[in-house]
């Protein structure tokens, strides 16, 4: 097993890593770490593919490294957007639950236009 | 076994570790913390697969602004986890849960072994395309993302924009043009301060290095920006130096430069080359240099602004 | 050289195309206050005229247009391509947004004296960044493009949803926002796998070289698998309700018409564009059958809700049940999948005008009520003519009858599935008819009967009629001539009567 | 000279690796925060330092020295500044 594989194998575990924390964790950073965790090793996985595909002198294939910068910039914006999001969420209300059974009032008269 | 494969079995042990630990952890900031030694830790696996632009970019971005904003959100949402935290999972849901992302997991390993080999790769047309007359770069990831897949690095930009839009839009409508939330506490401490005085134009230099040899060795725009933003909060920190007004149009303008020069040079490629987004021979690589000499400030000035967040206005709900 | 690699006559407009908003995101963050709105309303008009002109160029050419950007084809650099289908999309895009920037005029203005506001700025830039990244969605070529794009529209789409601030509509933005984080990286995952198999991520090439083995199935699925929780198609459906609900109006139309059915036509894309030819019996039931439970749970939920916009956001949710039975009804190359194909496509639009106009009716009812609860609507018909036209003759295309849209759709859906001898689909469309006539019903009773209604604010003729000119839009959708079927097919391999 | 170079390499990264050690097993072992903080930054200036040493003379350019040497700098400068200002929370902490 050469490195590449053994650290997309890592990736894929980060990936069911991740998603056990989406999945379990109720506090929404919690859920942004688990994704973060997700994301890394999807990039893990690119990266392999990048290292598999070394040829003409080259020690990998730019492409899809060049894809992972971008992602990894992307996943960044990303979490800078959940974080202002829980933060507001946090400073309005006092909670942060995202279940939705503690938001529905059942009188809800708010108007939404 | 060869002591190299050593080193990545136990790296590989490692970062599964820290990252166990970010989803286990019982506190909330303990986690957050456990995720910023992950990112350090990611960025040595990126070096092993032979990724130093990668490694720099995980290593500045994924590990070093990621976890400056983490951190700062943990720390002023310790309290809401206090609460929330009680909500235990039941048992039943954490057991599907695992065995949900075994499964996941399990499925992806066993197709990435099985991928075709040898690998396809598009390699020695990157490199034939890297150093030929159209780029004249020796970073080929320099000339993916310049010049042949140029046009998600626009799009990208864009949504870095469209990032700084949704952080401003969750402000009070009464804070609205007022600067961000400041970093640091009005008195900052010293060792802060000789830090940032010191640190601050060293890093500085530093990143603009990484972005000019980006453009033939490892480095590059989003490399150089990132370290340019991580010094510029470095001395917001020190509060040597304020966070601009959202509303200040030098900010607006450093916020678009490199998409909107980038696609300036598109149109232009259009009547100058031929096609949109393709570069005039003999001028590629100045232009490219150009490019991503307004691109470094747009990421500089975009991931501060993503970290220091919406505007602020003390009395505003 | 490959087909489809190579930039053809007009493709050049297709880089316009998306340049256009690109370029008036960029002018209204520089510019800012209310030169947002008019940058907007100033590049509407020349993007349906661009819109229409691929339309024209396509249906001129008969076959795709495609433009390699940089000069530089696939696989190492970009194509953008326009076939058919995604010409089609272009000009209903065009034409919702433009007329939810004319909609949104009212309620995010500048006031006169203050330079800029917080909603008004960021909803101008939003609405135009959510038209780009629909743009690119339809003409990209390349699967990382097509993921920066969907990015594009998740950063646009979750803003919107919380613009006003209140908890609520933050807590449903950021429940959308952590469905399209994981969404998208379960396609970019099966981007990588694609990637490692065959070297390529454009779409003709891989359409070309992938073939059904273990890493494509994984590869399609994990993507469909992202898409779908995209989508919110049943059972990930839980984030749209209130997400949609809680936008402002103007956002709910373009959300609930436009923005789900962005990852939808890209799962469209892998499984009519990259993997045609695969014996995809098995996940094209699945697909049907999660379409179906959609249909019946959005439709008995939509029949429960207290509130009109919930009432149609969970609409939102059957209605896109019917768009995944086009998997069952198109796929393979037989007679009936043209059929299928006709009635997805059909789906689709028809759903996209209804909905639209019924959000912008809902919101000015709201507007004009203070509220939005059906059980407080008694006589609002008759305070609110105009307004209960459209929602009337919206539910009309939902339900499935003539003459609309949404009856030729479901016509076609019917049609294919006799023709198929796939008799089962046939259910849950007319069950989810007969739903829909239910909840329909829900609203108009009640408005039509007697009862005083005080109303807040007069009814704004300019603003109703522009959900009116939506709505006839979804109606006319049901006299379209047969030329349109062709048009559809064009550039789609494994069209009827030309097998690959 | 190549065996001399080799030789001093090899003492003197040795002996970072030590200093790396001795400053881990410190901050494994030791029972306070302070006294943590102390075994661990005596490693990192001193460890890192050696190990700088003992790569310089097998960095072929002066512009590579100049980096290495910076490298060392730049974790003494954060190492000591962090050190200060968890040492500065600490003493808050116990007040």
């Amino acid at each position: 097993m050469t490195p590449a594989v053994l650290a997309a194998l890592v990736g894929a575990a980060l990936v069911g890593l991740g998603l056990y924390g989406l999945i379990v964790h109720p506090h929404p950073l919690r859920k942004l770490l688990a994704f973060n965790l997700v994301g890394s090793g999807a990039f893990l996985v690119f990266g392999m593919v990048a290292r598999r595909g070394a040829a003409a002198g080259l020690a990998f294939d730019p492409v899809p490294q060049a894809m992972v910068i971008t992602g990894i910039v992307v996943a960044f914006a990303a979490s800078a957007l959940a974080v202002a999001l829980v933060l507001r969420l946090f400073a309005t209300s006092g909670r942060v639950d995202l279940d939705p059974r503690v938001w529905t009032r059942p009188d809800d008269d708010s108007s939404t236009s | 076994m060869s002591i190299q494969t050593f080193l990545d079995i136990a790296l590989a042990l490692l970062v599964i570790g820290v990252a166990v630990w970010t989803i286990v952890a019982r506190d909330l900031f303990v986690a957050v913390v456990a995720y910023a030694v992950y990112g350090l830790f990611l960025a040595l696996v990126w070096i092993r697969m032979y990724a130093p632009d990668v490694a720099l970019t995980e290593a500045a971005v994924g590990g070093g602004v990621t976890g400056v904003l983490l951190v700062a959100a943990g720390k002023r949402l310790d309290m809401s986890a206090i609460d929330i935290d009680r909500q235990k999972p039941s048992t039943t849901l954490a057991i599907l849960a695992a065995g949900c992302s075994i499964l996941f997991a399990g499925v992806l390993m066993i197709v990435i072994l099985s991928l075709p080999a040898p690998a396809p790769t598009l390699a020695p047309q990157a490199a034939a395309a890297a150093s030929g007359p159209g780029a004249g770069l020796g970073n080929p990831i320099t000339a993916v993302l310049m010049s042949y897949r140029s046009f998600d690095t626009m799009l990208e930009k864009v949504v870095l924009i469209l990032a700084v839009v949704g952080v401003w839009s969750v402000g009070a409508d009464q804070a609205w043009g007022a600067a961000p939330a400041p970093f640091g506490p009005d008195r900052p401490y010293d060792a802060l301060v000789f830090l940032a005085k010191a640190l601050a134009p060293v890093g500085a230099i530093i990143g603009f290095h990484i972005f000019w040899t980006g453009a033939d060795a490892p480095g590059g725009a989003f490399q150089g920006g990132a370290l340019l933003a991580a010094m510029w909060m470095v001395a917001l920190m020190a509060r040597l130096i304020e966070l601009p007004r959202i509303d200040a149009r030098w900010l607006r303008l450093a916020l678009v430069a490199g998409p909107a020069v980038f696609l300036a040079v598109g149109i232009a490629g259009a009547m100058l080359a031929g096609s949109f987004f393709a570069y005039p021979s003999a001028f590629a690589k100045p232009l490219i240099l150009s490019i991503e000499a307004f691109m470094v400030l747009s990421i500089a000035v975009a991931l501060t602004m993503l970290v220091a967040g919406p505007p602020y206005r003390k009395g505003a709900p | 050289m490959i087909d489809g690699a190579e930039t053809t006559q007009g493709g050049d407009l297709l880089v316009l195309a998306v340049l256009l908003p690109v370029a008036g995101i960029i002018f209204s963050f520089v510019l800012g206050g209310r030169y947002a709105e008019r940058v907007s309303i100033c590049l509407a008009p020349l993007g349906l005229v661009l819109a229409c002109a691929v339309a024209a160029a396509v249906a001129h050419a008969g076959k795709p247009l495609a433009y390699a950007i940089g000069g530089l084809p696939p696989p190492l650099g970009i194509a953008l391509r326009a076939d058919g289908i995604s010409a089609t999309m272009l000009v209903a895009v065009a034409i919702i947004v433009s007329a939810a920037f004319l909609y949104a005029r009212a309620k995010f203005d500048t006031p006169e004296r203050i330079k800029e506001t917080r909603s008004a700025l960021t909803f101008w830039i939003l609405l135009q960044a959510v038209w780009a990244g629909l743009t690119i969605i339809v003409l990209g070529g390349d699967l990382f493009s097509l993921y920066v794009a969907l990015e594009v529209m998740t950063f646009a789409a979750v803003p919107l949803v919380c613009i006003d601030g209140r908890p609520e509509t933050l807590v449903a933005a950021l429940r959308y926002l952590l469905f399209a984080l994981v969404g998208s990286i379960c396609y970019l995952l099966g981007v990588a796998l694609f990637y490692g198999s065959y070297g390529t991520l454009d779409i003709a090439l891989l359409a070309q070289k992938a073939g059904p083995n273990l890493v494509v199935w994984v590869a399609a699925s994990l993507m469909t698998a992202g898409l779908l929780a995209k989508t919110a198609l049943f059972p990930l459906h839980l984030w749209l309700p209130p997400a949609h609900a809680n936008a402002p109006a103007a956002a709910s139309a373009v959300l609930s018409g436009l923005v789900v059915k962005g990852s939808f036509f890209l799962t469209l894309r892998i499984w009519f564009f990259i993997l045609p030819t695969l014996p995809a019996v098995g996940p094209s039931t699945v697909l049907g059958l999660l379409g179906s439970a959609a249909i019946l749970v959005g439709s008995a939920l939509a029949l429960r809700q207290p509130r009109l916009k919930l009432l149609i956001a969970y609409s939102t949710v059957a209605q896109i049940g019917y768009l995944f039975l086009v998997f069952p009804l198109a796929t393979g190359a037989h007679v009936w999948s043209t059929i299928g194909w006709s009635a997805g496509v059909m789906q689709v639009l028809a759903h996209a005008f209804a909905k639209a106009a019924m959000f912008f009716s809902a919101g000015l009812l709201a507007e004009s009520l203070g509220h939005d609860q059906i059980g407080r609507l008694k006589g609002a018909a008759r305070a609110l003519p105009l307004t209960f036209v459209t929602l009337g003759l919206g539910g009309l295309s939902l339900m499935g009858l003539p003459p609309s849209g949404g009856f030729s759709a479901k016509w076609l859906m019917l049609r294919a599935s006799v023709a198929s001898g796939q008799w089962i689909w046939s259910a849950p469309v007319l069950v989810g008819g007969l739903l829909a006539a239910g909840y329909v019903y829900r609203i108009l009773t009640p408005a039509l009967g007697d009862g005083e209604i005080t109303l807040k604010s007069p009814p704004q003729r300019g603003r109703e009629v522009i959900a009116l000119a939506l709505v006839l839009i979804a109606l006319a959708l049901g006299f379209m001539p047969p030329g349109f079927f062709d048009f559809i097919e064009i550039g789609r391999p494994l069209a009827a009567g030309r097998p690959a | 000279m190549s065996t001399a170079i080799d030789a001093f390499t090899i003492v003197c990264v040795a002996a970072g690796v030590f200093f790396y050690v001795a400053g881990t097993v410190g901050l494994l072992r030791f029972p306070d925060s302070p006294s943590r903080l102390h075994a661990l930054t005596k490693a990192d200036n001193l460890g890192l330092g050696l190990v700088a040493l003992g790569l310089l003379p097998r960095e072929p350019s002066v512009l590579g020295a100049l980096k290495i040497v910076v490298i060392w700098a730049l974790v003494m400068l954060s190492g000591a500044s962090t050190a200060q200002l968890i040492g500065r929370v600490l003493r808050r902490g116990r007040r």
